[in-house]
């Protein structure tokens, strides 16, 4: 039953019978001693770069080896958000067709991830701000994304509730995508891990990569706490480890492990509809299908390898939760966590070749890692078969910092935690 | 339009004047002040000079100290702040800038920063609102300074007696909003 | 986060700003290959798991700059430096690369 | 023996019991549960006033809307939750086990409609065959296009519990930061204890308790210390903590979080137990306590069992039933039958028997139990049915009897309207693992216990392990010692209180078998032992799949009810051990902790503190519009009667500084200090311009790059002395800037004498410029100080004196382009200086200008600001490529010259003017060669600032556009499509207002 098709039917027909017939929804694969390609990584990025090198680039023998359980990095602690609404040419086209893919989601993995996209608003606090977002809208529409530029008036009709008549910075207008929104987390893990094992993709769960096998400046395999591993190709894809897997074959990147924290609420009457950012502080709201607020702010600001974070953070958070929407100040908290952002030294990814031959890494996500999850499949395995950046990707080198090609959205500079 | 001297304008904008039984409040708008900073190598030369001129060690670490009617309050690493009463034309920043010349560089502060008298019994718990610092008299006593923050607002402090009376120095800009903390910590307590 | 600032004594997280590694050395402007060794002191990070020694700034506080050893993946701080010191002890007094 | 609703004052609370219980009987309170009027006594909670007035559903389930009742009595409940308050305090998911009644409290039951007993979602327990665990990522697939327009509202239309309210929280919230030797999470007995032999030593001792009063289950038991009842003993500790004056206890406050370095997070509920917080007083306290020594001690939570209908009301937590009964002293069931696995049985038996109840049967799934129990079960008339278990619960809205399967495989029925149920205990080591520690499984405890402590944490009482009275009041004594010597005190002998040791043995039960009817796991989120069952099938083994595949301990309780018991049934199903099948990591808070308590003092207006420079009285007056910049409120411009809108007012203000004189308010600039005698050399080093050579008495501009060679902040550098320095930053830079030249000072260079001084608040500064602006200043600079154009030409700068003596600095400075000044004065003079200034231009006919202005007129001069700073533009980008030195080290020199950064083609700033003169700029356009489609492929830059220059009559702006300087005359399109607009403009000079540069030296 493991292959079955879901659908209202399947559904269905397994209600009449308790639901018995179902199989797992991927396999618990045993590793083989060799692949074409090993990716190293069981989170969002590694399953969805195994699933379009095996849809587009196969036929090939292809695993993932995760550490733990799949999904349970970025793509399992994080806020849910997905937008293309990027400033700089170098983003735009990668996380559009990001979008792109989110939109034909379900349909390509026969699994409802929930895409939603109910919008994603930033407001904007002063003209400056609103100028910048005016050359970022405008940046958006040249690259046929869409991007909207609202007035203080349009933005009381979508969200009545903000704080527009008693707030430290007055709240101006917004920049509007409204094909931004929010996408079941979880289920995109699931979503890529089943799909990619209909197409022979061995995930295998519980499996540490502990060593990377080279011969000469070739890599040949990889050490595992599951045994010896050969592969002709490896693709890192480990955000959050990213140094400590790379370490391993010598290397040295421009990134700082952070932890950011995000926030739920106890579960209460869906009024939030889409995702809104404070422009003057940092924090940024959305509300799930169940009904918990999800929200979050900044970085706790020092490199971290422990999912948790401190309380002056989430005071910070709150106070600009309460700054832009009093009305939630008896809703409750009812978690917050922390996740490991590969903050990069501009803020922005890295798909690319290694200086070792065979291993290629994606990386350095900071905390887009979400919203990029199917493009940084995409674009991953096709660097991975082709030995080419895909034309979206291209900007993602790792000598970018050696040549001054930073791409650096905000503007500062090499400071991880700033990003 | 003649050359007519220009009145100090208070940085106190909206300020009410705060008494209660176990609380008091109290600008103090009468003050000169001047930071200085030891130059390299001149910490020695520094300490003997103030000592010389004015009868007091030098605090190395953060403490407040008085000699000839000018408290020294430590504001940093081989940094301090010099407050005196401003009677009779007295101006720091000059009479530093003499005794210290060659040894320390002295920047006058008298506007810059303002002075809050802070006293009473309710002032221990009232301060705990905002300032992450233990103040428990066991902690913190008269002639401790602490540099930290008020609410988001950048402030040294130090104890004068064990009423206790406080004095919280901040940037003058900020006093406002200072001023709103304080007054709604307070609230609870019947100000 | 609790860090001990050497001069002002232990202050919670919301007193200081983290900057970073301070294991790395500003390289010599006029060295044949500075241009790579920027590269490398500004972007490059060994990130390790475990203890790190880091640059902070007490910000609402003392303005001192410290260097603090502290574990990534514990928290644990281990000791607190005076950044000037250290710095004045790693750098021959006489050094002066203008 | 206590009878129920016999006691006269409580003849409407018919299960109130006579006699018993710690509530106030003297007083009644009134107050509303879903538009009916009950009453209760001050001490009650809304649940225990509930049961007392024999209400027992009082909400529906999430998915299902199942009718639920209280199970439990304490704040791990997952079913009794209401909104509570009306308006703008509306409260959502409030456990009615822990909110505490008042005259007039309202509450309503959520998450049904049209009422709570006839809720018409209920059909969605007739879909339960489909709406099993992850059945949503199977299907609403097809078409696509209706999961945003219709599956999806559906969905959200059927989420959530409570509603949040529809109006600003008009409570206040407070925070506040404490420091303890010894903090104890807990007021039970062992918390007690502990507090008693830490405090006894004289260190500084916080004791923190979620309850409204102490003494934890040892109270709810009804148990004995000392030889008599536990709340008296409390009352004696209790009385003795309040009077020391190192003690503090903080009663219904929430220990919700552990953080590094000994901090713990808490939150007191200063306020919710009265109708209304008293004036000043907040409604909630969040503490940051920071502690050297920690005791927790927070006690255990009971295990439901998992069986058919056990989440029907009734069905309560047999903990639960005897806090009820001897606390509250409410009988929450008339006939009960107790079912468990363990030891307590015998004390809810007892409990019951006691006040006055029937025990049908004790049901114990164990063949063999001791004969202390044996005997209390017959001595209460119960029956006593070994190695059988509950099946099913009969009944609608209240259970009517339960089934049973016996140990001889019978079936069998039991009418009773009560099910005391206990299937053991979970130490509440929540606080223990914040920090990532990972607890132990106990086998004999059949339990979670804590780990690896937090550095300075302690365990007493239950969360230990200690489950019997007399263990916690040992454990807690001990605790309490060794805490206060580890804080460096010298412990006092404190002698431990007498109590029994009841057993606490107990045997693995996590679910029966063959349910009759749903068996729930997780009763808040509706997920049953068929759900757990499906996610293994289903390959959901881990257990984080399994948490999140069926939102399993995702509930407001975080799973304090349900996890171990998924943990377990998942062990059984694939055959592994607990500890092997994993464990959930609980995340703060401990219980849900307000948004508003967090946000404290800083919500509002009041989010960030406001800086008001120094003349803002004065502008205040003269009927200024601020703007915020950063935490500064600016002048931003002065409209004056009759003019129509701002671009009006701003025009007159950028006319007269070009034809008379204006003034500015500049303060919020950045200004620093520095001295020493390596100064000059320090400054070389961190602008890229050269500074040595700036002579005494001049001020010069000045660029500072970061180390990738990008601008960062730009300002003036004045040279007042030999070794003293005063530079100007911009506004927005002015604390960014002084540190990274504390970071310079300190970290790269300590062996350079320099002194850093902030001195932005020191001084007022007036820009006064216009071709009028020296005879403005000529009346207030005193006559010794010569500032005609020979003796104080463009760019000097000299310390003198205004208006007869006061101190002041003047800089011969240009923002506009105009003959111009700054004057700083000690800030204190600010706001007479600018009065002063404003009478003496009117024979000039001066103005005040603002941001607004300033901005116009930088921008007709082509001078870079905000916009252009926007730390991605180097010196070359903005035409400042000239000022970079060749020469010298300074921060950003190596990396500047990265071919990225050098490359032709970036785009550089030049001016731009509308082709049709009426035409309107606009900032953040785009440029694209006039006949190129709009592509990115063809996007060539973008517009930085633009403003209507009234000098020129038309807008002009500044924008950065590739090859810019070299194409002056071409024609483009600025194209800015999210505002309507393209727009044909002319490359041009960026100044476009005296290029010659005469004006500015007179």
């Amino acid at each position: 039953m493991s292959r079955a098709h879901y659908s209202i039917f399947s559904v269905l027909r397994e209600s009449l019978r308790g639901h018995t017939g179902w199989g797992p929804a991927w396999r618990e694969a045993e590793p083989k001693p060799d692949y074409d390609v090993v990716i190293v990584g069981g989170g969002g990025h590694g399953l969805a770069t195994a699933f379009y090198l095996a849809k587009h680039h196969g036929p090939l023998r292809i695993a993932v080896l995760e550490k733990g359980w799949i999904g349970g990095g970025n793509v399992g602690r994080n806020t849910t958000i997905v937008r293309s609404n990027y400033l700089l040419p170098g983003n735009i086209p990668f996380y559009e067709l990001s979008m792109q893919l989110w939109e034909g989601l379900e349909h390509e993995l026969n699994y409802n991830a929930m895409v939603s996209q109910r919008g994603v608003l930033n407001l904007y606090h002063s003209d400056g701000q609103r100028d910048a977002f005016a050359r970022r809208g405008n940046a958006m529409r040249l690259h046929g994304v869409d991007a909207e530029l609202l007035d203080q008036a349009a933005v009381r009709k979508m969200v009545p509730f903000l704080n527009f008549e008693n707030g430290r910075f007055p709240i101006h207008g917004g920049l509007l995508q409204r094909r931004g929104g929010t996408v079941r987390h979880d289920a995109v893990a699931w979503g890529y891990a089943r799909a990619a094992d209909r197409l022979g993709v061995d995930i295998i769960q519980n499996c540490e990569v502990k060593g990377f096998k080279r011969e000469g400046d070739r890599i040949v395999g990889v050490e595992t706490t599951r045994g010896y591993i050969g592969a002709k190709k490896v693709g890192m894809a480990v955000a959050g480890s990213s140094s400590r897997v790379a370490a391993m074959a010598g290397l040295r990147l421009p990134i700082e492990s952070h932890v950011l924290q995000a926030f739920v609420s106890e579960s209460i009457k869906p009024f939030i509809d889409g995702v809104v950012t404070f422009g003057a502080g940092h924090f940024y709201i959305s509300q799930s299908d169940k009904g918990g607020l999800v929200f979050g702010g900044d970085l706790d600001g020092y490199n971290s390898y422990a999912q948790r974070g401190n309380l002056p953070v989430v005071e910070d958070v709150l106070e600009g939760g309460m700054a832009l929407m009093p009305r939630i100040g008896r809703v409750r908290m009812l978690r917050h966590w922390g996740g490991i952002m590969d903050m990069s030294m501009d803020g922005s990814p890295i798909i690319d070749h290694t200086p070792v031959s065979g291993l290629y890494i994606n990386a350095g996500w900071c905390y887009g890692g979400f919203k990029a999850t199917p493009a940084s499949g995409f674009c991953f395995a096709h660097l991975i078969a082709h030995d080419q950046p895909h034309a979206v990707a291209k900007a993602y080198r790792l000598d970018r910092f050696a040549t001054g090609h930073a791409i650096d959205e905000k503007g500062m500079g090499p400071h991880p935690n700033l990003h | 339009m003649a050359n007519q001297t220009l009145l100090a304008t208070s940085a106190f904008l909206h300020w009410k004047p705060v008494k209660a039984l176990n609380f008091t409040v109290e600008p103090r708008e009468t003050l000169t002040m001047a930071s200085f900073a030891a130059a390299k190598g001149k910490k020695d030369a520094l300490a003997a000079a103030i000592r010389a001129a004015y009868g007091a060690d030098l605090p190395k670490g953060s403490g407040r100290v008085e000699g000839n009617g000018i408290a020294f309050v430590w504001a940093g690493p081989d940094q301090w702040l010099a407050i005196a009463e401003r009677k009779d034309g007295r101006d720091l920043e000059s009479e530093l800038k003499a005794a210290l010349s060659g040894i320390a560089s002295v920047v006058d502060q008298s506007d810059g920063r303002v002075v809050v008298r802070i006293s009473g019994s309710d002032a221990r718990a009232i301060l705990a609102k905002g300032i992450p610092v233990d103040l428990d008299a066991r902690a913190f006593k008269p002639g401790n300074v602490a540099i930290t923050h008020a609410s988001h607002i950048g402030v040294i402090l130090w104890q004068i007696d064990d009423k206790p009376t406080y004095e919280v120095a901040l940037f003058r800009s900020y006093v406002d909003s200072f001023a709103h903390w304080l007054l709604d910590s307070a609230a609870e307590y019947g100000v | 986060m609790r860090i001990a600032c050497p001069y002002c004594g232990e202050r919670s997280l919301d007193e200081f700003l983290y900057s970073g590694d301070a294991t790395v050395k500003r390289p010599d402007f006029a060295s044949p290959t500075a241009a790579n060794e920027f590269v490398s002191y500004t972007y490059e990070r060994s990130n390790p798991p475990g203890m790190h020694r880091e640059l902070w700034y007490h910000s609402a506080g003392c303005h001192a700059w410290l260097v603090v050893t502290r574990g990534i993946a514990t928290h644990a701080i281990t000791s607190v430096e005076v950044a000037r010191d250290v710095a004045l002890n790693e750098k021959p007094a006489t050094k002066d690369s203008i | 023996m206590a009878t129920p609703g016999q006691g006269s004052g409580t003849g409407s609370q018919p299960n109130r019991l006579e006699t018993g219980g710690l509530v106030d009987r003297s007083r009644i309170v009134r107050f509303t549960f879903d538009g009916k009027t009950y009453t209760g006594h001050p001490g009650d909670t809304l649940a225990s006033a509930l049961i007392a007035n024999g209400v027992s559903l009082t909400g529906r389930s999430f998915k299902y809307h199942r009718p639920r009742g209280i199970l439990s009595a304490g704040s791990e409940e997952p079913n009794a939750l209401v909104e509570l308050r009306e308006g703008a305090r509306r409260e959502p998911n409030t456990r009615a086990t822990v909110a505490e009644v008042f005259d007039g409290l309202v509450a309503r039951s959520q998450n049904r409609w049209p009422s709570l007993d006839f809720d018409v979602m209920a059909v969605n327990s007739l879909l339960s065959p489909i709406f099993v665990a992850g059945f949503y990522y199977k299907t609403f697939m097809w078409p696509s296009a209706l999961w945003e327009k219709l599956y999806e509202p559906a969905i959200r239309r059927a989420a959530g519990l409570g509603r949040a309210s529809d109006e600003a929280d008009p409570d206040t919230y407070d925070k506040a930061t404490a420091f303890a030797d010894v903090l104890v999470i807990g007021g039970g007995t062992a918390g007690l204890a502990a507090a008693l032999a830490a405090a006894r030593t004289n260190a500084r001792v916080i004791l923190v308790d979620e309850n409204a009063t102490l003494g934890g289950r040892g109270v709810d038991d009804g148990a004995d210390i000392n030889g008599n009842p536990a709340h008296e003993w409390v009352r004696t500790v209790e009385a003795e903590l309040s009077s020391a004056p190192n003690v503090r206890i903080l009663r219904r406050t929430t220990a919700f979080g552990t953080y590094d370095g000994g901090t713990y997070g808490a939150v007191e509920r200063v306020s919710d137990h009265l109708a209304v917080a008293a004036q000043g007083v907040p409604r909630q306290r969040l503490w940051r306590i920071v502690a050297k020594e920690t005791v927790l001690a927070s006690g255990a939570t009971e295990r439901p069992v998992v069986f058919g209908g056990n989440d029907r009301p009734g069905v309560m937590l047999a903990g639960a039933v005897r806090t009820y009964i001897n606390r509250f002293g409410v009988l929450p069931g008339r006939r009960a039958v107790v079912f468990t696995n363990n030891d307590y049985g015998a004390s809810t038996v007892a409990a019951l028997k006691r006040a006055g109840a029937e025990v049908v049967a004790l049901v114990d799934s164990r063949a063999q139990i001791s004969d202390e129990v044996k005997r209390i079960a017959s001595e209460a008339g119960a029956r006593l049915l070994l190695g059988a278990v509950v099946t099913g619960t009969l009944g609608k809205k209240r259970v009517t009897g339960v089934t049973i399967h016996t140990r001889t495989g019978e079936e069998e029925r039991l009418d009773c309207d009560l099910v005391a149920m206990s299937g053991g205990w979970n130490p509440n080591i929540q606080l223990t693992t914040h920090l990532g520690s990972k607890p132990t499984w106990n086998d004999k405890l059949l339990c979670f216990l804590p780990g690896t402590l937090p550095h300075g944490m302690s365990l007493a009482g239950a969360v230990a392990g200690d489950f019997t009275l007399g263990k916690t009041l040992v454990g807690g004594t001990s605790a309490g010692s060794a805490a206060v010597t580890a804080a460096g005190y010298a412990a006092v002998s404190v002698p431990v209180p007498k109590a029994a040791d009841e057993s606490d043995a107990v045997a693995p039960l996590w679910r029966v078998k063959s349910p009759n009817g749903k068996a729930f796991v997780d009763q808040q989120n509706d997920v049953t032992e068929s759900d757990i069952e499906l996610a293994e099938r289903e390959g959901f083994r881990a257990v984080e799949h399994l948490k999140r595949y069926t939102t399993l301990g995702m509930a407001t309780d975080q799973g304090r009810t349900a996890n171990v018991n998924a943990l377990a049934i998942m062990a059984e199903i694939t055959g592994r051990t607990i500890p092997q099948t994993g464990i959930t990591v609980a995340r703060p808070p401990y219980t849900p902790v307000s948004l508003g308590t967090l946000a404290g003092h800083h919500r509002e207006k009041h989010f960030k503190p406001t800086r008001l420079p120094p003349s803002y009285r004065w502008a205040k007056e003269n009927g200024c519009v601020f703007v915020e910049t950063g935490l500064w409120l600016r002048p931003s411009y002065f409209p004056r009667p009759g003019e129509k809108d701002w671009l009006e007012t701003v025009k007159r203000e950028v006319t007269t500084v070009r034809n008379a004189v204006g003034i500015c308010d500049v303060s919020t600039l950045g200004k620093v200090d520095l001295q020493g005698a390596d100064t000059a050399a320090f400054l070389d080093r961190i602008y890229m311009n050269g500074l040595k050579t700036l002579p005494i008495g001049k001020c010069r501009y000045g660029g500072m790059l970061r180390e990738d060679g990008i601008l960062m902040d730009d300002g003036t550098v004045a040279r007042l002395g030999e070794n003293h320095y005063f530079i100007t930053t911009t506004t927005a830079n002015a604390v960014k800037v002084v540190q990274h030249m504390e970071y310079c000072a300190q970290w790269l260079w300590p062996e350079l004498d320099v002194q850093i001084v902030s001195a932005t608040e020191q001084w007022a500064q007036y820009a006064v410029a216009g071709p009028k602006s020296r005879e403005l200043l000529q009346k207030i600079v005193d006559p010794a100080f010569d500032i005609t154009d020979a003796g104080f030409p463009y760019l000097g700068v000299g310390e003198i004196t205004v208006c007869g003596g006061i101190k002041a600095r003047l800089f011969r400075l240009s923002f506009s382009g105009e003959r111009a000044y700054e004057i700083g004065v000690p800030a204190r003079y600010g706001d007479a200086l600018m009065r002063r200034l404003a009478e003496a231009g009117k024979e000039f006919g001066a103005c005040a200008y603002g941001t607004e202005a300033l901005g116009v007129m930088r921008i007709e001069k082509g001078h870079i600001s905000g916009p252009e700073l926007n730390g991605t533009t180097t010196p070359r980008d903005v035409g400042l490529g000239g000022m970079v030195s060749t020469k010298k080290d300074f921060i950003g020199h190596v990396l500047g010259k990265r071919p990225g950064l050098v490359d032709p083609e970036r785009p550089a700033l030049i001016g731009f003017r509308p082709l049709d003169r009426s035409q309107r700029l606009r900032s953040g356009a785009h440029f694209l060669k006039r006949d190129a489609q709009a592509t990115a492929e063809n996007d060539e830059g973008y517009m930085t600032s633009v403003a209507y220059s009234p000098s020129n009559g038309h807008w002009v702006g500044l924008g950065l556009l590739k090859r810019g300087p070299e194409r002056i005359g071409e024609i483009v399109r600025a194209y800015d499509p999210v505002r309507g607009g393209d727009t044909l403009v002319e490359v041009v000079s960026p100044v476009f207002v005296d290029p010659e540069g005469v004006r500015v030296r007179g």
